[in-house]
């Protein structure tokens, strides 16, 4: 393992440091609990706070700001964070419309934040992002996991949250918006947690894992290494059929948000030239991609891959989608 | 149950995580996310480090300290679940006492409860109640039984490694191995097998006074 | 070599036609010869191009929009862009008021740039951008190349263009700027061009590459991986001997801009360390860090590694850097 | 000098470049950024697909468009290079004709002079001139000694070859191999031995002949 650190047990606190340090304009970083919040605190609102295991930024500190969230609580890497960090970060935050909780699906996470959520002495809900159709939801498994669609479920909710909405609307399009989307994504290598010290899993120069989850745990199948396209038609169609599977039945010329996240080691060249072959099957499927998001932003360390995201648009969606936001991560408008 | 015999508890619960550091961390990599290792030694040390503050505490008041630091310390999946086990653990010696071999096994299995409820998962789904339920159960009936208590002990080691040994087997239904379907087969779960080998820590201190 | 490719030889203009897809509020995507101008042609201005090789992504395309770059002709992988891509694109931005075009300092861009020059029917100039300090402008160099410090470059001449400053004006900040940025980068892998299909450099499990190019050249020394403290500590060193061996003296509390630029394979969580160090490092030196960036903005492919760069502010540099921007990859104000 | 030669003399360049991809490759990933072999191989084959446009064209017509071709499809450093010195060749045969070695030999000089001029680099600084200038020196001191193609074609490959291999002692101080100092040092410059393989192609056609 190779990678920028001092001491293990240091990397999160001095990373955390540095994003405090160049977004002191945009962040407040405090410590023992860990959480960040706004610099500003705002006002008026409904609390939108996040959080998770680290190693996946700049999920969700670079989503704290105006428009997104109003704080972030990291956990150790790929551990999701401890309910005293919710408390402090929700009393730091909270402006009397209550705490709206977003939350990917992992059990660690669902319960950690469950019970900040019991010994919060204040109004509060909570949405579970679920977009990984990876994860068939049948009667074997506690339902799929929460992974790059988490970012456009923060951006919506912060987005209405800004505009004075309460709490239930919040998570009702939190609910929405989540229930819209669908993500899947593709190793290519895996990724190395710093205390470990080596790969999560092996995989060969020949092989890459689909339905991988983003933290390097195995996925669908393993397969034989093929060409863009076939790998990108692959995920598409697990896409679709995942749509189909829970009833959503997308009109002709629904328009549609396409996200194409990598994984963190997967360079942009790479990542655009999914989104060329992605766009032109949901083209082909009768999908109309009228808004689109290409990057890293929901990342598994030093993992090489990237996922496919596409969230069915309505109105509400998309001026949420559209309006302004001011993250260190994802800014627009104003 | 004696404080005392917490903390000694808990520091040979330490040794044995830190002696496990490659299967434990193997295992969660193969069907999770291999940080279950530096999760339970993070929580391991914690508690160890804890021992000034309680040395001075009754039993239950120790196990409730324990179950709150662990809550603010392991995270992950693991850190609620082993958190309301110590605490549920705590609340029921403090009503019940801890004065008898079946007042701790009624404890332990409100531990265990807690743990049910918290994780909404039961056994069979290869999780750490595969081998918790069939170890509560077991001490529960073997308290009533007998007062032998290397004979609870030598049975409760073997209880923990068989109900360790069963989740190889198992498809996953709850926690992070839930999403690989037939491929979690073959791989014995961490959680499980972390909580086999703090019970045989504890087991083996009985065993040795 | 695990890529999303379908055929090298297909890669940049799949890739692009994503680019231009993903971005078409943004850009215009012209192929054959190969360039892309911004979607609405801007007027009153000098038209700002840029261009090299490919592979930097999101250099130079992503920095095409309002308040940055006209165009930009991207070459092959590595490989600077042909003299027509730069005539066609001029042609297509030019708006009466000259050319500028912004050049990283390799033998393959000057070149091919100085014959478009040559051959363009109005007015330019260029500015050779050299921020790499690796290369020590000795007696028996070239000079040094341009990295991570030609977005800075390009965002201030951007800048200064959109007020409709005239040419001469525009180079002359370019210059400046280049001038006062310093930069050094570390590879800790090697990057893997596609048609090669296997690691440009060997680097084995225990050694860094110090100084290393943008495009995997070797650097300085090669040396054995430390602890990110020490290798930072050695950047910032190299910085502050450059900006003495070019007699550049900052002022006690000089207010500098503090760039950690990814080089496509290292994961936020450490570039953010990478900045927590180099902050604290360039404060005890008596600078003051009060701006700052921290991303993937000059990649070298899939290399793991990052580049530090300092450039120092003046009020003009401020404004400049200050100013809306509203491309691909950088995007502020407005 | 025919154009006939000229595609003859192209399809033997391109042979050899493709023959010799692996060594390109590695003297370019060694000390350079890897593309010399893909760049020359691109260049090659666009001139090679030329062909029938080429074909009706005089000697120093079809230079000059292989030049602006080559200009427009290789890139990179030695893009622009290889194309000054086709046009300039082509200008000076326009000029003075192509009809004796001495008339070959000062249009060849004339495009080593373009790209002197280009890349502002002289002899001993690690790059193709180290090939190119020693052979444009001797082309034309053979030419005038003698009229034996065979002795040229012989003397030049040789000629070639000891300039490639004189890059190998040097420190490069221009292209991209300027910023290793002492570390290129054991390494041949791709571009010189580019250059040597292509003299080599069209010394070894005329030996055929
Ligand atoms: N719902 C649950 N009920 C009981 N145990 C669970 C549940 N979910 C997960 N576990 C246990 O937690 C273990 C994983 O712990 P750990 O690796 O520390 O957390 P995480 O899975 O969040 O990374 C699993 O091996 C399993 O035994
Ligand atoms: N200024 C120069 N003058 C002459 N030849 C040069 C000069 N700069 C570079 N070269 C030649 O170009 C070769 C590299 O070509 P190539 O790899 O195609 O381009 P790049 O260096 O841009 O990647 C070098 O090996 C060297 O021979
Ligand atoms: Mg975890
Ligand atoms: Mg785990
Ligand atoms: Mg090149
Ligand atoms: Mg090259």
């Amino acid at each position: 393992m190779k990678k920028f650190i001092n001491n293990v047990d240091n990397i999160l606190v001095e990373s955390l440091s540095g994003f405090a340090k160049a977004h002191s304009d945009l962040v407040e970083l405090h410590l023992e609990p860990n959480f960040l919040t706004r610099a500003n605190k705002a006002q008026n609102k409904v609390a939108i706070i996040s959080g998770g295991g680290s190693g996946h930024e700049p999920l969700h500190a670079g989503y704290i700001g105006y428009g997104m969230l109003d704080a972030a609580c990291p956990g150790h890497v790929f551990t999701s964070p401890t309910p005293d960090q919710m408390l402090m970060a929700a009393e730091a935050v909270h402006a009397d419309k209550g705490v709206l909780f977003i939350v990917k699906n992992y059990a660690g996470d669902v319960m950690n934040f469950e019970m900040a959520a019991e010994m919060l002495p204040f109004e509060n809900a909570t949405v579970l992002t679920s977009d990984d159709c990876a994860v068939i939801n049948s009667t074997y498994t506690t339902g799929r996991r929460g992974v790059a669609g988490t970012v456009i479920v923060e951006k919506c909710v912060g987005s209405l949250a800004e505009t004075g909405a309460d709490l239930k609307a919040c998570k009702a399009l939190g609910d929405k918006v989540n229930k819209q989307t669908a993500s899947i994504g593709v190793a290519l290598t895996s990724c190395t947690v710093p205390t470990a010290g080596r790969p999560t899993f092996d995989i060969n120069e020949s092989e890459l894992e689909i339905g991988v989850g983003i933290h390097g745990e195995p996925g669908r199948r393993r397969e034989a290494m093929r060409e863009a396209d076939e790998i990108v038609g692959d995920c598409v169609e697990a896409i679709l059929t995942d749509f189909k599977i829970r009833d959503i039945h997308p009109t002709n010329k629904h328009e549609a948000l396409l996200l194409i996240n990598g994984f963190g080691a997967t360079p942009l060249m790479e990542l655009y030239l999914i989104f060329n072959t992605a766009a032109k099957l949901f083209n082909l499927q009768g999908f109309e991609i009228s808004r689109s998001l290409v990057g890293n932003y929901t990342t598994a360390l030093d993992m090489a891959g990237a996922s496919i995201t596409l969230c069915l648009l309505d109105d509400e969606i998309k001026q949420h989608w559209d309006s302004p936001v001011h993250t260190a991560a994802l800014r627009w408008g104003k | 149950m004696h404080t005392e015999f917490i903390l000694a508890a808990a520091k040979n619960i330490q040794q044995c995580i830190l002696a496990n550091e490659s299967t434990l961390e193997s295992l969660d990599r193969e069907i999770g996310d291999g940080d279950h290792y530096i999760n339970m030694k993070r929580g391991a040390n914690t508690i160890v480090e804890l021992e000034a503050e309680l040395t001075p505490l009754k039993p239950d008041e120790a196990l409730n300290k324990i179950g709150m630091k662990l809550l603010s310390t392991i995270g992950g999946a693991s850190g609620p679940l082993l958190a309301s086990f110590f605490m549920s653990m705590a609340k029921v010696l403090k009503e019940n006492g801890g004065d008898s071999h079946a007042k701790i096994a009624a404890a332990f299995s409100a531990g265990v409860q807690a743990i049910i409820q918290r994780g909404k998962a039961n056994i069979g789904e290869k999780t750490m109640l595969d081998v918790l339920i069939p170890v509560a159960q077991q001490f529960e009936i073997l308290a009533t039984q007998t007062s032998d208590v290397n004979l609870i002990s030598k049975s409760l080691i073997r209880t923990a490694e068989q109900g360790m040994l069963s989740t190889k087997d198992l498809i996953a239904t709850k926690g992070r191995a839930a999403g690989l379907g037939e491929r979690a087969i073959g791989h014995i779960d961490p959680g499980a097998k972390s909580c086999q080998l703090m019970i045989e820590s504890v087991c083996k201190l009985v065993l040795e006074k």
